[in-house]
């Protein structure tokens, strides 16, 4: 069933045979890195370097059959994981667009650049959708968008969707798939998100609402240290990579090598800040479950 | 001062030094140069004036980041008549680089916060150069929340290059810390004034930056990543820091312009490191004028006007 | 049942080989001794409750802590329909000895806690025999505070030796974190059901243990320090914990009538861990009458009647 | 000035020659390991052994002069050490005694001894006094009654200095010196105690006022882990052990030998349990500061 949000029909699904890279570090410079593949049909893990064709990758919700590695998922592809019917997620804010305050040299032109790349305005989603019978406010981040960084707009359409869930009485479900952090074109605005998002979470807490925040890889600096850690439930998806600093700026700091399963979902649940790790195939299940617990406006049969 | 001169100061310190030189020489010689000395100090109070009334963003940077700006610590030595520093978050140690306490500022009783540096390198390393780790986030966090049973203003004093980057740190939820902060932070009963002291670091800085005035020292900076780390990612060469901080938009003036910050607070002539007690003078008046303006609004108001600060802050294409 | 069995459950247990010898050679052999297996079975039925009916203080301590009892993860999956370990404190760690999640009862959403112990020594290694570190308390807390902001029933089962006497303990605060949680849950706005489904011992028991009903598994035990660190305080003899065991005033019974608990819950013949499924279909009866009950009351009652039951626990000299 | 409260005169001291044992798990056997001293003159130091007159010893607050070790003090001497004037201390529910609720054996025998050695009732001495001409509700606990710990009496004794705090909006001190947590003889009944006292603690800071907890040499097991624990601020005196689990308890467990400093007043504020600690000498002076900028119900002085 699941497998079905995966099909090449989906709305909101582009199985991409662009492989990211392994290190959120040197994201930065994926197009350089990047090894063609002979054509459209095939995949190569970046984990276990096993070729996956791209039908069977899909199939697998991107997750290599072969080693459980999971492939980042893009904002559409989050959405459609997620919802029980795409064609019922009624997307809001769509066409915010990023201006350049700073007049930081070559924003605008990135910002085109990844527009026409992702076929997306900016480097978040958010809307309302049905998850397992639960109508919720959701909010997925694309890695693709200049590394899901977070800018005005961003910052923006999430305190929107914050503000939705307390208005629709909605629980809220935020994917924090692509943490690029704060990002710097738009310098203090930009920073100044944080505080926007966390400040708009409050009111919702107050509002006694259930706010599920899910990490998925990558979810690095004012990501992670805002809205993403802040879920009545963390969630991780498994093998993800969360953190605060990024891994090269602690080796650098520490001049040591980094323990291994540093900076994973599993690393975080163990040291304390995620309440549960789980495999992509259950993570709508989870949710299921967990918006059954806290009963918040479901359909009767409240199943999917 | 040392081996701390900074490059742009050279022509005024070489004026500082001839003024030194004739002033002991007229007193060992007993000659007369009374005019010359006072030409030259004339001479040396328009220089420094051209000097910092032009500072380029990357010279601005290096006064924030002066090693004998004053610290969190003597500000609140100087600022209060008494001052109990409190240590502990109650749950994992207390961290040297975030300090907090409580005294008297005038009459008013404050909690103050902040991040300490170190004057030496001794003093650095223990107070781990201003980076401090979730525990401090957390003390700082409970030290609030203690002001806010008490009806006491909170002081948030910001001097950091940043959240300490480190295995520990992660492990003990650095993001969770700062992002609780400033979900915390918005709702506080209590007015809360932040003043950047020296260096904001990024979420380092806006860990503890969430408040009714967000208030700059003149020659401070506040940004969303250091110039060296931009240059770094955009350019591939760190060298580029002084550009990127041109284009980070990071000082005070920039920041007011920008409306992310709400007033700068004037610091003695050649910067806060040249005169500790007029720059400590100076930040507690401004401290107190706004206390005093704030304790006007209700509690109500109060939380409103904070909550709309930052829900307006973002610019995004008309 | 292994080498699990109990010094005074000897003639029982002789018995039951008896039942299942007969049984066993009944249908090899094919001839008809089912008169004489039933004599055996009412036999060990009035064994057994004689036994049972009659323990000493150390007896009931022996099944409390016997190796196969149930433990709070089985109950929880036994109880609910869907039940969801949650993890972590957001802090430091996830205390694998003390546990908590959500999940179902009947129709009703709650919030359960409570010390894992193991059933192999590597389960209990890696669960501390059930003995939590500060985290496991600060994560108990958390999850306490959200089930009071979902409006949750808490059901808080204890089962430890006691909070773990170590160094990492004392260094991140096991006074701080056992104290903070009794204070907090004083006031929590919803129902709180304390069970003592094995061990509950002293402070590291008490600090889940704060709630409107206390109520004990037949054959556990609650006291103030295990008998055997009391027999060597104060005969330098631990091998007096017997005496001890029953000075102590340990058992249900001894607590029913000194006020400190609210109920008894009933096991299955021969303790808990003779039946899994008995035992946690009892245990979810009580519980879900209690919540019932409590639901009955607003708020502002709930807090007064938590409040006076412990307001008024001790008895002095009149 | 200071110095005056331990005069000889004082109401609330008696200095005594005994000396108190090192190690708190030894306590109980205090009594057979005393070294008798010739006559009642002089005090050996535990730490450094150095023989002091008692006369400069009660002149220096029990603290020796050579080495800085802080004697224990008794609940009399404490209030003493505290209180602006002791003529003007008010002690509250002094008559209150322990019955047997669980027939332990011996037990009424122990209170006896104890009464008679201590001439108090309990283990504890509550009331209300001046600090620095602030009023505030005072307790201060007795290590050598039973070791100073929590039975049905000062559980209720604390817990009514606690209610006297809220009913006459007095800030709190509580001295929690002397620590052998909850007491067996009464059993069950003694630990409920911890969450008697921690009960009413939420109450009175509900209620916005004030407590200082101050642990003193020793505080441990259900003393440490209820009242004793939950200032607004804690303030430890130097050298004091404070903890938990006892620390041969720990060494039993743990089977290794426990670091240097450990469960001091010093290894707290390392790690973030204690807000300061002070020397005797300076202690209320520094509760003077404290109540000052809390400014609760102070002469209009403000001083001593
Ligand atoms: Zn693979
Ligand atoms: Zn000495």
């Amino acid at each position: 069933m699941l497998k079905d949000f995966f099909s090449s029909k989906s709305k909101y699904v582009t199985v991409e045979t662009k492989k990211r890279t392994k290190n959120r570090d040197e994201e930065t410079n994926e197009q350089k890195r990047k090894k063609e593949m002979p054509d459209d049909l095939w995949t190569k893990c970046d984990e276990c370097e096993e070729i996956i064709f791209n039908k069977k990758l899909a199939e697998n919700l991107k997750v290599c059959p072969e080693c459980d590695y999971h492939f980042r998922l893009t904002a559409t592809e989050r959405i459609s994981l997620l919802v029980d019917n795409e064609d019922d997620f009624e997307e809001y804010d769509g066409d915010l667009e990023a201006g350049n305050p700073l007049d930081f040299p070559n924003y605008e032109d990135k910002i085109k650049k990844y527009q026409e790349k992702t076929d997306l305005k900016e480097a978040v989603l958010t809307g309302v959708g049905k998850v397992n019978g639960y109508e919720v406010s959701l909010v997925a981040l694309d890695y693709r968008f200049l590394m899901g960084s977070m800018n005005s707009v961003v910052g923006e359409k999430i305190t929107r969707a914050i503000e939705r869930a307390i208005e629709l009485e909605l629980p809220l479900i935020i994917v924090a798939g692509g943490g690029g952090g704060a990002r710097m074109y738009e310098g203090m605005l930009s920073l100044m998100q944080m505080a926007k998002t966390s400040a708009a979470l409050k009111k919702l807490d107050d509002a006694g609402q259930l706010f599920i925040s899910i990490v998925t890889d990558p979810t690095f600096g004012g990501i992670s240290a805002s809205f993403a850690s802040l879920g009545d439930i963390n969630i991780g998806e498994a093998g993800a990579k969360v953190g605060f600093a990024g891994p090269r700026v602690i080796k650098q700091t520490i001049n040591k090598e980094l323990p291994d399963n540093f900076q994973t979902s599993e690393f975080l649940q163990k040291n304390g800040m995620i309440d549960k790790v789980v495999e992509r195939k259950e993570l709508k299940d989870l949710l299921g479950k967990l918006l059954d617990i806290h009963n918040v406006r479901g359909d009767d049969n409240g199943g999917q | 001062m040392g081996d701390n001169k900074l490059d742009f100061e050279q022509p005024l310190i070489e004026l500082e030094e001839k003024i030194n030189e004739l002033t002991e020489f007229m007193e060992t010689k007993d000659i007369d140069l009374t005019d010359e000395v006072d030409r030259l100090k004339n001479r040396a109070d328009t220089v420094r004036e051209e000097i910092f009334a032009n500072l380029e963003p990357w010279q601005i940077l290096e006064i924030a980041r002066h090693p004998e700006r004053p610290t969190v610590l003597e500000y609140t030595q100087m600022m209060c008549d008494e001052f109990i520093e409190l240590h502990g978050d109650r749950n994992f140690s207390d961290d040297k680089a975030l300090v907090g306490g409580i005294g008297k500022l005038g009459d008013e009783a404050v909690t103050i916060i902040g991040h300490q540096k170190g004057k030496t390198t001794k003093e650095n390393i223990k107070r781990n150069f201003g980076m401090a780790h979730p525990e401090g986030y957390r003390k700082a966090l409970r030290l609030m929340k203690q002001a806010e049973k008490f009806d006491r203003p909170i002081i948030s004093l910001i001097n950091t290059p940043g959240a300490y980057p480190g295995i520990g740190a992660e492990e003990r939820g650095q993001a969770e810390a700062i992002a609780r902060n400033m979900r915390e932070m918005i709702d506080l009963t209590v007015p809360i004034i932040i003043v950047v002291i020296g260096e904001g670091g990024s979420g380092g800085a806006l860990g503890i930056g969430v408040g009714d005035k967000i208030l700059m020292l003149e020659y401070s900076y506040y940004s969303v990543c250091s110039p060296e780390a931009c240059a770094a990612i955009l350019w591939e060469d760190s060298d580029q820091a002084e550009t990127a901080a041109e284009a980070l938009k990071l000082t005070a003036k920039d920041l007011l312009e920008l409306d992310i910050i709400d007033d700068i607070i004037a610091e003695p002539p050649g910067g806060a490191h040249r005169d500790y007690e007029r720059s400590a003078k100076l930040l507690k008046e401004e401290i107190l004028k706004e206390i005093k303006q704030l304790q006007q609004l209700s509690q109500d108001e109060l939380l409103e006007l904070r909550y709309n600060k930052f829900r307006k802050m973002g610019q995004i294409k008309e």
